[in-house]
């Protein structure tokens, strides 16, 4: 194990799979010169060359579309988009063609690729620079999303979604890229896509939370303990294929479920694993399901109306209270 | 504002009112290749083949066409009858390696490429036995084991995913050329914009070609883009052509020379092909946009019979001998219908396959 | 009231609002001199000439974009797209400037438009002209969206979309465009966005559809009638805002909720819909929320599969019998 | 492929090898006017407000850096230090009632079109008194009252906005122009090709612009778009021009022209102004892509300094009449950090105000 940050870990599961595999190339805008605008690519150019590690215009549906065809033509694409925030002039190569080519042409084809790069708001950019757009993506059949926490859940997911011969989400997040964390120094290391993992063991309530938000949902945890309630925070790690069993499971153990999602609420992460768990342990369920995410607003710049914005520990410990009828 | 035009205010330059389709020319054709088939290096033999490719594209969409009307399918179906020399003027032209990749008029494109009219036909009824496994239908023509990549529905959509083609080609120093096919209409997305940009900054090796056929569904080209369209790779500084869609031997000669130079040097190009679609843009098209007189001039062009007359004339062949490849077709498209008709559709169990290459996954599948 | 197919509703909602305000306009594809793909806009060109009825290039992300500016800049644009598969083009403009510029400027200017046309399949049209949007969008602040089910709430709601001071997505379905039903005749006929409505009472279960499904529920509940079971239709009509109180209210009294949604299953409406009850009425419940979606499978041509894959009546009528335990 | 550059590959034309910045120069600036001031009908007055809009932006921004770097206020901060010949030609060369959009490097624009210091300032700080009651920041200025639409955070997002703003103002007969301003970065966004194409479909009075200023980020103009910006509208047959933006005399002469024919024939025009910016992309931009020469270089053609140098030389006003101007900025500035730091942070309660004009709906709002 080697303690690496967020970013490191990232950069290194692209390193080795390019090692590994000639047809593993990364395109996206400053990933090349600029060494990434996150730093998420540092070095690659000076090893792989510009054959392999290529900067792109600002042109995100043309070079996803590109990306799109060399996968079909027997590449490994990794595009990268400065943030999903961007992908939205994407959406249709993701949506109409990355997800639905293989189907309509009968297993013709495939698109062995990743999309990656940040997700969700990164401190004060304003509304069209802080969204969370794993859910979104989630709704359509075909692609796999993958939102981790930690470094080491990062490396060993992202070399699975390289060698996936789907397509891959992979979303990161500015906030977290200097987060460090204990790294498998396997240099073969995977974790299966749709393996959720359970961060913290407890009795009392299960949270779950992925991405940035398992960080807030960790701290409320350990401010919970303190007060004698013991949460079991399971990060799916993988919004798709989701991990609804090891969900269920623990729900039948704790009785009391809060989802913790960076999405605004309508139709998020948290309503359907909510839904999911009062159809699949509606006789196990104390309380209803309760939910923390942002509010149904877009993201303001201001620091205090941000920070009002952006789910915190205080929010989840209120939803925990409310499942444990701590009023 | 200077001029005030009540009625014409936002529409195109120099349209000034309404004319419910009663338009001059839709496109305007420029002329035909003077060279001989000998001059271009095709023998005989493969002018027979050429006729006999477009004939086949012809006759499969007219009994298409035929079932369509008698309720056999449903879904769109967009005929490419009257463009058929453009589809078998490139295939010629191009090696059998190379990749083409189309919308979804894309018939033509499928049987010149290696989909049987079995196959083919098969796909349109939605049966086990297409092309597509009757997955896509008629838009979703493909056979990509013969590097054709299929039709696709979103228009401009496939512009950048040929340019990947393209990309992928270079990467794998394969010496394959790529040429991507799209409409009038997909020369307005901005999906081709970005392409080319890309294209010509990365030196990769592909064809963009309009098939101009004078319309974007009821739209006549100068009403939805403005200058004319091979000029608009002018600001990329990409080379580019434009020539007649009607005459398979100006199509043959022009995208052998494009694309053996395309070969050579990695520069992409940015053709117009002139042609006209006679049918509606898909079966529900009522066609106000359009006179009869207009049709049946672009007719006159037409690609078969002016090969027919060039056969003839030629001495290449002797009528009888067109009629026996006209009967063979017909018998083979005939037997697609039956074929098609005979098929079984997909299993229930269908429904959850082709999704996934790698491990299947379905968010809350129920259990059958 | 008169009788009108589902398009003259459509039709008539935009001639009176263009005739009553000159600052309304439409642009879409072929909606001029075609008269509309469907016909939806069929005379507005002859009676309301080349300046108030546009043809527009396929150039959705562009004329969407012109449309938010004009918005902008005194007007009340009707943006059509030929079905809202295709506007997943123009994504950026409805998430990232329509619903965001008002608040990211502080307030300074609106977005008074409304983006319509058809949503979901059409038939056979494979899979990438036949998603349902709806959902999707309604997770995005600041946007309503619309998604009737019969030619009177279509009427009375797309006028009160285009009078709207901000924007709005109205959604319909080209298979609905020839359904005929009472319309009212007032030319001032508008119903508040935001108000279910109970198309169909019953004390037994409570069904909430609207657009297409709205049918597939109608059919089913007939159907369960005969079987003594009366089923509550809630038909919400809008997606965003949604009223859940209505389908609170219905609930709590039938104690059995069944959601029809014609999007995939991963946050669409029914998990959104159903996460609200099971925490609204948790102790009203008799059964857990059961949903009817699309599966989680990409739109297929071939006519059994596609049968196989739209939500039918019979779907419904097993998640009642679940509900009800009646299997 | 004929050539194999292994180490080229996919980068653009010309560039053979990384280089890491060392590129001999970025933009080439066109010659500036060669007329003074009167023949341009500018008064001695109208000089030295153009010195002192430039002054003020240059010095908001230079103390917002400074404010910026000492933790006061977060959020991307990108600089238009450079820039300012641009916003304030235009500005002076429009009517006040024709429309000005931008992306984000905005500040320059808002405080050209009568966004306060203070009011600029307390927005960056996101301050309840800022331009957009700080719900919007750096990227966010906007004085709509005064037809300055706002900054865009959407590389290209904002050019259909503003093909949109000229659309409104064509259907309302209002005679007014509207110029909409983009980064060399924009124009690889096919929103940009879609927009030309309709502008010139639909005569919309519409300027287009370009600021080159060398880089998007830390790619060079050359690297990201092919071919000479200003020729990208020629595919479309628009009307086009390039010329210096470091010297605020051409851009007046030039927008002037360009806007008094638009605002006569409403036909658009798409416009590159070469110009430079000397801060990085934003605040945290390490400039590894280009060298301290360069920038020296073009410092040395700075707009602000050559306006005082043509002051001096014509004697519009001595040194020390600049002088004042400059103390009276420098106060300007100031007090509007003061003004900032001394302004209430919006109430919680604005967290749900401004989403909507007509009746607000927020799903699931919890009650406070
Ligand atoms: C993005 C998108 N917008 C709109 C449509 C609907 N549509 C299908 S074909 C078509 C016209 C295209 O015309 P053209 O590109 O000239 O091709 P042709 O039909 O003439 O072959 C339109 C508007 C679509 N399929 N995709
Ligand atoms: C659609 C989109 N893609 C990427 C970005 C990230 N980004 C912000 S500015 C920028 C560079 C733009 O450069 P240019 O247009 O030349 O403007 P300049 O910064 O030089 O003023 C990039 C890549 C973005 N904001 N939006
Ligand atoms: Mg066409
Ligand atoms: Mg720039």
């Amino acid at each position: 194990m080697a303690e690496l940050q967020f970013r490191e870990a990232i950069r290194d599961a692209i390193d080795e799979e390019m090692d590994r595999d000639e047809s593993v190339f990364l395109m996206g805008e400053e990933v090349a010169e600029y060494n990434g605008a996150y730093k998420a690519s540092e070095g690659l150019l000076d090893k792989y060359g510009f054959k392999r590690v290529i900067d792109t215009p600002i042109s995100e549906l043309g070079f996803a579309g590109i990306g799109v065809g060399a996968a079909m033509n027997g590449l490994r694409p990794i595009v990268e988009f400065m943030t999903f925030n961007f992908a939205v002039l994407a959406a249709d190569q993701i949506i109409n063609h990355a997800s639905k080519a293989r189907y309509m042409l009968g297993g013709q084809l495939s698109v062995p690729m990743v999309f990656r790069g940040p997700n969700g708001s990164a401190g004060q950019l304003g509304a069209t620079h802080s969204v969370a757009y794993d859910s979104m993506y989630a709704q359509f059949p075909g692609l796999s999303v993958i939102y981790p926490s930690e470094p080491d859940d990062a490396k060993g997911l992202l070399k699975s979604a390289i060698r996936n011969d789907d397509t891959v989400l992979f979303m990161e997040s500015e906030q977290m890229y200097g987060m460090k964390g204990e790294v498998s120094d396997d240099d073969d290391y995977t974790i299966p896509i749709g393996k959720a993992k359970i961060k913290r063991e407890g009795d009392d309530v299960t949270i779950v939370a992925t991405g940035k938000m398992y960080h807030i949902a960790k701290q409320a945890a350990q401010q919970l303990a303190k007060d004698g309630v013991e949460a079991e925070i399971i990060d799916p790690r993988t919004i798709k294929p989701f991990d609804i069993e090891a969900v269920v499971k623990s729900v039948k153990k704790t009785n009391r479920c809060v989802v913790v999602d960076e999405a605004h609420p309508f139709g998020g992460l948290a309503s359907e694993v909510g839904f999911l768990i009062q159809r699949e342990a509606f006789d196990y369920l104390d309380a209803p399901v309760q939910r923390v995410t942002l509010p149904d607003v877009n993201a303001p710049f201001s620091k205090p109306l941000f920070d009002l914005w952006l789910p915190d520990a205080k929010e989840v410990i209120e939803a925990v209270n409310a499942v444990t009828y701590r009023g | 504002m200077a001029k005030k035009q009540k009625e014409a205010f936002f529409t195109p330059i120099g349209t000034d009112e309404s004319n419910n389709g009663k338009i001059d020319k839709a496109v305007k054709l420029p002329k035909p290749t003077k060279k001989k088939h000998k001059d271009l290096g095709l023998s005989d033999d493969d002018v027979l083949e050429m006729y006999e490719q477009m004939y086949l594209q012809r006759r499969f969409e007219e009994r298409a066409m035929q079932m369509y009307q008698k309720g056999k399918f449903g879904g769109f179906l967009h005929l490419y009858i009257g463009q058929e020399a453009v589809s078998t003027g490139t295939v010629f032209a191009l090696n059998d390696d190379d990749d083409i990749i189309t919308a979804y008029r894309d018939h033509g494109w499928g049987l010149v490429r290696g989909v049987s009219a079995n196959e083919g036909m098969a796909e349109l009824y939605g049966k086990a036995t297409g092309c597509s496994k009757g997955k896509g239908g008629s838009m979703h023509f493909a056979n990509v084991e013969n590097h054709f990549w299929g039709g696709y529905g979103i228009v401009g959509g496939h512009i950048p995913i040929g340019g990947g083609l393209a990309f992928a080609n270079k990467y794998q120093e394969n010496d394959r050329v790529t040429a991507c096919f799209m409409g009038d209409g997909a020369v307005d997305q901005g999906a081709l914009h970005e392409t080319l940009n890309m294209s010509q900054l990365w030196k990769l090796p592909a064809i963009y070609v309009v098939e101009n056929n004078g319309y974007s569904m009821g739209t006549a080209a100068y009403r939805h883009t403005v200058n004319e369209i091979h000029e608009r790779s002018k600001g990329y500084g990409m080379k580019s052509a434009v020539f007649n869609g009607m005459d398979v031997f100006t199509v043959y000669e022009n995208m052998k020379k494009i694309a053996d130079e395309v070969r050579e040097d990695s520069m992409p190009w940015f053709v117009e092909i002139r042609t006209y679609r006679y049918r509606g843009h898909s079966m529900s098209d009522p066609q106000k946009y359009r006179t009869k007189e207009e049709l049946k001039e672009y007719q006159k062009t037409d690609p078969i019979e002016r090969m027919k007359t060039y056969i003839l004339d030629e001495k290449i062949a002797a009528e009888k001998d067109l009629d026996k490849i006209n009967d063979r077709i017909e018998e083979e498209v005939l037997e697609a219908v039956e074929f098609a008709e005979n098929s079984d559709f997909p299993a229930d169990e269908a429904l959850w396959e082709d999704m996934f290459a790698d491990e299947p996954h379905f968010h809350d599948r129920k259990e059958a």
